[in-house]
């Protein structure tokens, strides 16, 4: 399976169900290893060089990653502090993700779509440079969509790159550079200009350092 | 579909059978070589020839045990699966004849000391030694994810592997009931014959018994490699 | 200054396992009084007789609370689990036996507080007479602690994150624990019995060294289990 | 007719929770080595004694069956709840109490297993005379079970649905349960001692009667405590 | 709140993030009480009459529901027995929703959307006579979005009802007959036809027997 992402390039991934999307961000994002094949961000290989993989991705999954007895507040600013970014920015992510009004209350109530865009606001403090999006549109309402493609517009001016697993186009128009599928375990190419196949060796791909490269 | 991952998968030519039939019979032999041999003990009496499969089933156990703590270190040095199928099947085996040397030396202990059981150092040692195994069995068949499987079993059997030590010393550091281990040279030649025939007819034995469970391993780990890549292969899998 | 970031990011899990902990609403509360029935329980157990009971306390006492703190060590990855949270625990850049750290003195914290007031009680329930020098034996009872915090946060980054955690960390972690255990009940009851130091001596140099052995392995061994 | 509907029922949620169970691989299988390791622990508490090894045999069973049985209960909801099962389960039409009474049974097999490996390792590791009416033995030991299993497939209903059910769960059952514990761990001893009936005549009432207010108001109360 | 559907009728439900819609859905299905008004299905108050309305009520929730150490056909056969259904349908719903590769393997292993599917098959076998769907196509790939709609046209073919809950309306189209929105508390009617508005009591609301009515 080869895909290389350009510095940034947003990259729409389409597969039916059960095809791999998901295993697939999550090997990118160092969450599990891959059998076989390589795989680089940045230049560092995510089987081995986890950590400086880390500093780049920010991963968007089907689950929030939040703690339900901390605060809207209180998530963040732990998220920062791990980050090692300043606490300051907090505040006008919450703003901006529109959860000013439950700033000091408890996850644990947080409607679906609530617990989604305070796992963007996460992401909006983190500015990764590779942005890995698991369906980020689930549960999201139209206000909610609008904020994740400002976001990834954002952050496709700044240079980063991203790959989102989509099933529906619709709320992703503007925003997504190309797309591409994955049919029984390999990439298909809708457009095949951006794609080195590597017919040799197809789990196994080296990319240019400076570049997004996943294979 | 996508090519077979690892190469290295491709389950192990089987080793014949008439190997394990050897062994088998080698050990029947000794057996009985021993237990022919060997004049009725002073104390004990007949109840002596306990030794022959006591004792032997101890010392396999400490030695599959080392075996686990090895192959868990070359697992986690290399991460070579075919290192933790090994640790897996040799844990199997150990806790086996951990197994058996606790009911042998039971069954030993009720007619010696006039019971079944008793609370000194180098029983209940070997007792946890079994039950920390039971425990890295059942951690491996609550876990999904082979890489993972491997990796948290390496760690616990190789802090497991801390007590075997601890069971042979435990006769040292405690006073025990159980008899302490004994010179090579202290026992008369007509036991220690026999002994070290039967030692060696069960190191054959576990030899046997991890090879063919590493090579059953093997055979289940390439079909879940196979179903792995038809997983990720689609619906036409 | 890689080193100061991994100080900050132990304090940060250490805050936030904690105020969790006291948010989830009578969390302390609850595993502390766990503690004490189970103490009941085995007061129960062990009959009326009261010299049965003071030779049974020290066992009694380590009992209870490996029992309740082992629901503490699951809990405190529970607390990850639920959401997702270990996911993006993982994802943050950093040493990982940061977390560890983290998660360990958090739960020692834990631990020891609720140590403190088993054994207050167990004192009472048990009819043990308080020795003179009961700040040593507090030294020595934090002296097992440590161990059984050690190894229990360890095997419960694995236990929690397998399916029947509730069965399995026990399973790992009982035998495991039980040189530890022994140790601290021998060093506990001769220090009851007005021993002095003498007789639990050689147990405190156990303990000691079994508690060095763990704290070593499991955090050399934490990258391995807490990965993937 | 309905009530033959409520019987499939009955039957079809018996299956399924022995089947996952025995799917989960070794599910029983670490719960009654759990139960065994228990029993050590408590071996080793109670020190290298016999008779006072022997005098606590009874306790020590109970309380090892108790302890590894609870982990049950929280499992048999816990399968209901992972993936939201337990919607589903309540989403199906028919009798609410169909669902207690068939994980009351399925319980009630789990747990009867489990004593039996239980109370055969520990009359070895605990060096215990078996009577020679042990048949009766097993019987009265049947009737604690029930009760055990009764409250706590009733307890862990309610629990399962908090947070920190782990420890929630021990916390409300242990106490209501000490009158059978009592009742249980006295008609054991005395029987074990060879008293044939006289002495334990007493306990064994009492834990009848116990069995039936909890299987009567298990039964009544559960609607209530599953519903929403 | 007031809500009326109609036999036959397909009603979809929006609103923006943490407006109560799942709390709705789930005080319809009988899993949570309301704490004020009335509702009642085909004549049956929700509150009071639980059993009977779960004859009626078939759910569809953000979770799948299902039984992780069963195969994809036991669970269906559990649940035919729970319902009182014959198990024989159980092949044809599994074919129906393309599952028949995994017919004896655990659920476990499947995929977000394949587990979604398993659902519906749950569903195809109840035949509910009024449908409650949350966000029913959440990692749905375009195939099994086409086999939801198929299912609730052929349900609103046999005069079945349907609630369902959506945040973009572009799959539902063709199935959905209007659309009203929660919105602080309250139904805002885009189409106001349909809908009795009741100011003086707007928690309350008696609906004629033989309609799903929803208050
Ligand atoms: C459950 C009860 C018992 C257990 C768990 C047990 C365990 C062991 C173990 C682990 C060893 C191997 C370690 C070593 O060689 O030092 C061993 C060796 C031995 N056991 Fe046992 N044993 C039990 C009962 C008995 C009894 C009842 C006897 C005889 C009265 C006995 C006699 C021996 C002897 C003679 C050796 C060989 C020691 C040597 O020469 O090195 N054991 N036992
Ligand atoms: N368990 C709970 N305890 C307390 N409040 C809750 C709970 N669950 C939800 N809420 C509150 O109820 C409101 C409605 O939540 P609900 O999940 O119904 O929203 P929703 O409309 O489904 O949103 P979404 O589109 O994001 O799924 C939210 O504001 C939330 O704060
Ligand atoms: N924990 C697991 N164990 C074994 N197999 C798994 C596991 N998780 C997923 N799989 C398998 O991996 C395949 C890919 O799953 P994945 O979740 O990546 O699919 P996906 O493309 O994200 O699908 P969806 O669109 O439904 O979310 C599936 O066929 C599934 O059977
Ligand atoms: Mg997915
Ligand atoms: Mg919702």
């Amino acid at each position: 399976m080869n895909l290389q992402v350009r510095a940034g390039e947003m990259v729409g991934l389409l597969g039916h169900n059960g095809c791999g999307k998901s295993t697939f961000m999550r090997i990118v994002a160092t969450l599990l290893k891959a059998s076989a094949g390589d795989c680089f961000v940045y230049g560092s290989n995510v089987k081995t060089e986890g950590d400086a993989v880390r500093h780049h991705v920010g991963f968007f999954s089907h689950v929030p990653g939040l703690y339900d007895d901390l605060s809207a507040r209180e998530n963040l600013a732990f998220a920062a502090t791990m980050l090692g970014f300043p606490e300051a920015d907090i505040d006008a992510a919450l703003e901006r993700v529109g959860l000013t009004h439950v700033t000091n209350e408890r996850v644990r109530g947080f409607s679906a779509g609530m617990q989604r865009r305070l796992s963007l606001a996460r992401l909006i403090l983190q500015r990764p440079r590779l942005l890995l999006l698991d369906e980020p549109y689930n549960n999201l309402d139209v206000a909610g969509i609008a904020l994740m493609n400002g976001f990834i517009r954002e952050l496709n001016a700044a240079g980063g790159a991203a790959v989102v697993v989509l099933h529906d186009l619709v709320p992703a128009q503007g925003v997504i550079d190309r797309t591409v599928t994955i049919k029984e375990g390999r990439v298909v190419v809708p457009t095949a200009d951006d794609l080195r196949h590597d017919g040799a060796s197809p789990q196994a791909i080296t990319l240019p350092a400076g570049a997004a490269g996943i294979s | 579909m996508s090519p077979a991952p690892a190469s290295s998968f491709a389950p192990p030519k089987p080793t014949p059978v008439w190997l394990g039939w050897l062994t088998f019979a080698f050990f029947i032999f000794t057996q009985i070589y021993a237990v022919v041999t060997s004049p009725a003990d002073a104390m004990m009496g007949h109840l002596q020839k306990m030794m022959y499969v006591h004792v032997p089933a101890a010392w396999v156990t400490f030695a599959a045990f080392g075996v686990v703590l090895v192959a868990s270190l070359f697992f986690l040095w290399k991460d070579d699966e075919r290192a933790d199928l090994l640790a897996a099947s040799a844990a199997e085996v150990g806790s086996m004849f951990c197994g058996l040397t606790l009911v042998l030396g039971m069954l030993w202990g009720r007619p010696t000391w006039g019971v079944w059981w008793s609370w000194d150092a180098r029983l209940t040692s070997t007792l946890v030694l079994f039950l920390i195994f039971v425990g890295y069995l059942a951690l491996r068949s609550f876990v999904e994810d082979p890489h993972r499987r491997g990796q948290w079993s390496a760690a616990v059997g190789i802090l497991g592997a801390i007590n075997v030590p601890i069971v042979w010393m435990s006769v040292k550091w405690w006073r025990t009931l159980h008899q302490i281990q004994s010179n090579p040279r202290g026992l008369s030649p007509e036991y220690l014959r026999g002994l070290l025939l039967n030692v060696a007819a069960f190191t054959l034995l576990t030899v046997w018994f991890i090879w063919k469970r590493y090579e059953a391993a093997r055979l289940e780990r390439a079909a879940e490699h196979a179903s792995q890549a038809a997983a990720l292969g689609g619906y036409n899998g | 200054m890689a080193f100061r970031d991994d100080v900050r990011r132990i304090r940060a899990i250490v805050w936030k396992d904690l105020t969790t902990e006291r948010r989830s609403k009578a969390g302390f509360n609850s595993v502390a009084s766990l503690g004490v029935t189970i103490l009941v329980l085995f007061g129960f157990a062990l009959g009326p007789d009261a010299q049965a009971l003071r030779d049974a306390a020290a066992g009694a006492l380590w009992l209870a609370v490996l029992f309740a703190g082992v629901l503490a060590f699951n809990r405190s990855y529970q607390v990850e689990l639920d959401g997702g949270a270990l996911e993006a625990l993982l994802l943050y850049p950093g040493a990982r036996w940061a977390i560890f750290a983290g998660k360990l003195i958090a739960n020692l914290i834990f631990v020891t507080a609720m140590l403190v007031i088993v054994v207050a009680v167990g004192i009472v329930l048990f009819q043990v007479r308080v020795p003179e020098q009961w700040p040593t034996l507090l030294g020595i009872m934090m002296l097992g602690v440590v161990g059984i915090v050690a190894l229990g946060t360890f095997y419960a980054a694995m236990s929690s994150r397998s399916r029947a955690r509730e069965v399995l960390l026990p399973l790992l972690l009982y035998p495991m624990l039980i040189p530890v255990l022994l140790a601290s009940m021998e060093a506990t009851k001769a220090f009851l019995n007005g021993d002095l130091l003498n007789a639990s001596g050689a147990w405190v140099q156990m303990l000691s060294l079994f508690d060095v052995i763990f704290l070593v392995a499991t955090f050399l061994a934490f990258e391995y289990v807490i990965e993937v």
